[in-house]
């Protein structure tokens, strides 16, 4: 028997496959596709102070080996999220859930954090510092390591629950980032965030997205998101949830090999919805052909 | 909802870059007409969302248009096994169709318009169909609406068949109440047949996809019930919800 | 008959396609396959003062669309090219070149330069700032606004040809750097360079570049690429050459239509030698589609 | 250096994992033995660099070992075309070969062994061959030297063919003068036989390679007289400039 369990700051997953946040809402769609109590763990939709609808439409973009996205956190909001999704989803989903949640000011990151902080189902508070900062003129929490450290500092505050800093891919050194978000007392770094990207349409000479920007991901921003995850690895000492890319058992033993304890896998689940299942199939596979016995061991291999 | 492997049965030219895809394999996901399934093409990150056209126990139909790459490589299958996902979205709910119903196509929206006549024609209702495109190259399925009894009338924008102008044009035509309507086409024709019938009406909607089943929130728009999800909550709503 | 034509600081090329540095080498290989006089131009691999070698090998590595590189910038050096590369190449190219050079200082640039500066054959510098500044602690020219106006202000002065900088995308604000280099007197930008990226191999666990990280590129990268020429564009005055992920014509139009006047296509010619010949031959067809009569019309079109 | 697109003839398994495919086209491009082509396979980023095994008018054989994804993928085709790159690369000197050279192949570096010895026969030399691989279900292309009528040694790492041991210990059994010897094999192999044989020798090199034709630099390596592409230089380097 192949043992696949991981540990993120206390809390043992019994495997490290994780949907990204966004990708995989509440769960309930995908409940029907598999039993999802198989998954390791799950990141919620992104969930603001206030609920959102979020961006116009078109706020989908096809690019060659993955997507842009515009959703704009459209979230109903923490108050529902904690009242009212969180009970149905106990009905469904027996593990500890990861609680993404994002926020335009560090006040609203406090506010959700602590609304989730009394909610036995979260596991993890995975904080997405990506949105501008309305506050400070629109300048990112993700690329400033003075912000990011802020929030990260505030949040841990107002809860006992392991506290994880979503980075942002765009920036000249996630590497700064991440070590202030250490040094500010962060559990651990979920890494990366989409990419800013872009499609236009030919015919109408106009961009596809209503936003015109949005964020890119899927297999083709698989390097990009190993190269950061192994120079932050190479840098902290806080466990690493990788993300970028994600889509086969082996890109899963390749993330870990650069440093990540566990991983999420986030658009591929858009395509291919048995994704998380097929990987969690197929690791103790690839574990045996690469002669690995305990998934944890090979973290941070190549480093 | 289901992830279905279909075998490809036929792919044919129905009109002007208009394609009749028939596959054989597990329809018991889809439950109602307009709905619609998401197919995966080799190559393509995404699934390319088309309405059921027509369905029974084992086989499958859709039409679809060439507009962009993804329908172009689909049109060049002859053979081999497509990774569909089906039963996706509401569809037209028959009950509230009544039993004289008004049905309204455009283009690449008459395909569903097939499957909801040929359903109600099985219920015992008796539909009217209208359905209108650009010219008489474009046009399909004339003869397979008349098939199953319903009076069938065609609007081209240049005339050449039928009524000359939009479907609203050949609807003044008909001098007759209907119990409800149902359309699918582009937006600008679900609105003027919103601004033009009183009557209650089933309202199918387009939007940029990712998943097409409801996790991605990629596909919300605003309605006077709050925000749906084309792909979950539609993609048909009715006419007094929508907010054009 | 399309116009495909455009220009770029004066230079009249007869369309806008342009095989990027370092994947047409000095378009000796290349001529093998079809008359590269059909090309707008080529960018010929980046010329350092002195000869190098490069990195180590493996210096390639395959992803997900694309790939990355670790040349480390191997060439014979700035005299070699300019006395025994370049009138060995006016015997198959005819005409004007653009001449990418290198450099870990700025003083570096400024020789390569000046160097290049009296030769007929060059059209365009092409600057690639990429490098790191081994005078300021291996900080990285691009991804200094300071640092890259200083070598864009040099170069300037030791030549009379149009000096395009070259940026990497590895920053946090592309615009505030393309903003310094076009305020320092370029003449145009060219972007983008490659991403940092990497591939574990998870047989030997270990990075399957010899340098670990390298320089990803082809088709993958085209959103981003796409995102900062829109970006830029909508900042500077002065032309872009749009480069990442293009490998065919609508790629082209798409990345004209973000704002850059001509582009240039890495990586793909070197897993499809033809696909300069086959962009140029396909984009009339296009443009029939598209009822584009004159090229140049779409600059920007999208802005 | 040629863009030549191929049908497959045949695709077929000749040893554990080991495949020989056969291809049909123009081979106009190839112009010596150890020469190699670079294969698209069909989602996969870079080419695939496969030594040329055998050639003739129209006819290309390459025998190719299943390591990772891209091979793996190859190893499904079974009939189709390929878009290949011929011709690439130096290939072995004959003229510099001798009358009675020694040609040695290690595992995967067997096959353009095969293709130089048919090449040195019909030019009247007599080669002697030895070719070393871990086990017997290793082995390949025994029968097919021999068919050529030159002595084959096989070598087996386990022993369970032939002289137990690597090909250095086979040739260490044949108590003979040879003109020069020619190699391609795993790098440890090439420097054994390198620092065991004291003639003259070519050997061939493997690096990671993106274009396959000169124009990157992704495959440079040192040698006494300078830096050598791989691809373009070699893969075939003269054992006197090889700096291990
Ligand atoms: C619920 C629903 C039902 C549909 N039913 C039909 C049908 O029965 N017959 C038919 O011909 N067409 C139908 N369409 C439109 C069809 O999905 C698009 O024409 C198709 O996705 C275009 O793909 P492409 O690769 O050829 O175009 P490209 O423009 O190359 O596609 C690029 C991306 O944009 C998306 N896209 C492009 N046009 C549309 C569109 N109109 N709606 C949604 N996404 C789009 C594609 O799915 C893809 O992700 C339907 C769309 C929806 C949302
Ligand atoms: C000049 C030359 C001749 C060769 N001739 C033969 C031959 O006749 N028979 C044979 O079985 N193999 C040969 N090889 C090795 C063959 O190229 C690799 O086994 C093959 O590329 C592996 O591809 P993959 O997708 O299965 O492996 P993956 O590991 O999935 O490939 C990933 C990437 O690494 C590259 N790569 C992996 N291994 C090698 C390698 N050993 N050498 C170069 N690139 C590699 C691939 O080309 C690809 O770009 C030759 C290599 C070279 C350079
Ligand atoms: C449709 C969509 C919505 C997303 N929404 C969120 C979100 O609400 N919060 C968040 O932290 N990340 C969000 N992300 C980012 C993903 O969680 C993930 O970090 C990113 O997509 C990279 O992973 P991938 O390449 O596997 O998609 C979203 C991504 C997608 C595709
Ligand atoms: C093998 C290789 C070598 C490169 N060498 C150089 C170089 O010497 N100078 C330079 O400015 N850019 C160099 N580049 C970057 C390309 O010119 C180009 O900016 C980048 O690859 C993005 O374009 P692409 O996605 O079309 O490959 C190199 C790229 C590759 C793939
Ligand atoms: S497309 Fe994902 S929710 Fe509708
Ligand atoms: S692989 Fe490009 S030069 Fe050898």
């Amino acid at each position: 028997m192949k043992d696949l369990s991981v540990i993120l700051s206390g809390l043992k997953l019994d495997n490290p496959v994780i949907p990204a946040s966004g990708t995989f809402g509440y769960g309930a769609e995908f409940k029907n596709f598999y039993d999802i109590n198989i998954l390791g763990s799950f990141s919620f939709k992104g969930t603001t102070q206030e609920p959102r609808f979020g961006n116009p439409t078109p706020r989908i973009a096809e690019c060659e080996s993955g997507m842009i996205n515009s959703i704009g956190l459209q979230n109903p909001g923490i108050e529902a999220v904690v009242s009212e999704i969180l009970p149905k989803m106990a009905t469904y989903f027996k593990k500890p859930v990861i609680a993404n949640i994002g926020g335009f000011s560090v006040a609203e990151f406090v506010c959700c954090a602590e609304m989730l902080d009394s909610s036995p189902q979260v596991g993890i508070i995975e904080v997405n510092i990506s949105c501008p900062n309305l506050h400070k003129g629109g300048r990112n929490f993700a690329s400033d390591p003075l912000a990011a450290a802020e929030v990260t500092a505030a949040v841990k505050k107002v809860t006992d629950k392991p506290v994880y800093i979503k980075l942002s891919p765009n920036v000249t050194s996630i590497t700064e980032i991440a070590k202030a978000c250490e040094d500010a007392g962060a559990d651990g770094i979920s890494m990366i965030n989409t990419l800013v990207g872009m499609r236009i349409d030919i015919k109408t000479r106009k961009p596809i997205i209503a936003n015109k920007m949005g964020g890119f991901s899927g297999r083709a921003i698989f390097p990009v998101a190993l190269r950061m995850v192994y120079e932050v690895a190479g840098t902290v000492n806080i466990p690493i949830i990788g993300i970028g890319g994600i889509a086969t058992a082996r890109d899963v033993i390749e993330m870990m090999m650069a440093g990540a304890t566990a991983v999420q896998v986030g658009a591929e689940n858009l395509r291919n919805p048995y994704v998380c299942k097929d990987i969690i199939e197929e690791l103790p596979k690839l574990m045996e052909e690469l002669k690995i016995e305990k998934l944890s061991d090979i973290i941070g291999a190549a480093l | 909802m289901k992830q279905v492997f279909f075998e490809i049965a036929s792919n044919i030219l129905i009109a002007d870059k208009v394609y009749e895809l028939k596959l054989s394999g597990d329809t018991s996901g889809i439950t109602a007409p307009g709905q619609f399934v998401n197919i995966m093409i080799g190559g393509f990150f995404l699934r390319r969302p088309i309405s059921v056209c027509d369905w029974d126990d084992g086989s499958l139909k859709i039409i679809y248009k060439v507009v962009g790459e993804g329908t172009e490589a689909l049109s060049k299958m002859e053979n081999g096994r497509l990774d569909i996902l089906v039963g996706l979205g509401n569809g037209y709910n028959l009950t509230e169709c009544g039993k004289t119903p008004l049905l309204v196509g455009g283009g690449a929206g008459v395909p569903p318009m097939y499957g909801l006549c040929k359903k109600l024609v099985e219920a015992e209702a008796l539909p009217t169909v209208v359905i209108g495109f650009n010219k008489a190259v474009d046009v399909f399925y004339k003869a397979e609406f008349e098939e199953l009894g319903v009076q069938t009338i065609i609007a081209t924008a240049d005339g050449s068949i039928g009524v000359k102008g939009f479907v609203t044009d050949a609807i003044k035509t008909l001098d007759r109440e209907f119990s409800s309507y149902c359309a699918c086409g582009p937006e600008p024709m679900l609105k003027a047949l919103s601004d033009t019938l009183t009557i209650k009406g089933q309202l199918s909607f387009e939007e940029r996809m990712a998943c097409g089943f409801g996790a991605c929130m990629g596909c919300s728009c605003k309605t006077r019930y709050g925000s749906k999800r084309i792909c979950r909550d539609g993609p048909v709503l009715r006419s007094d919800e929508v907010i054009w």
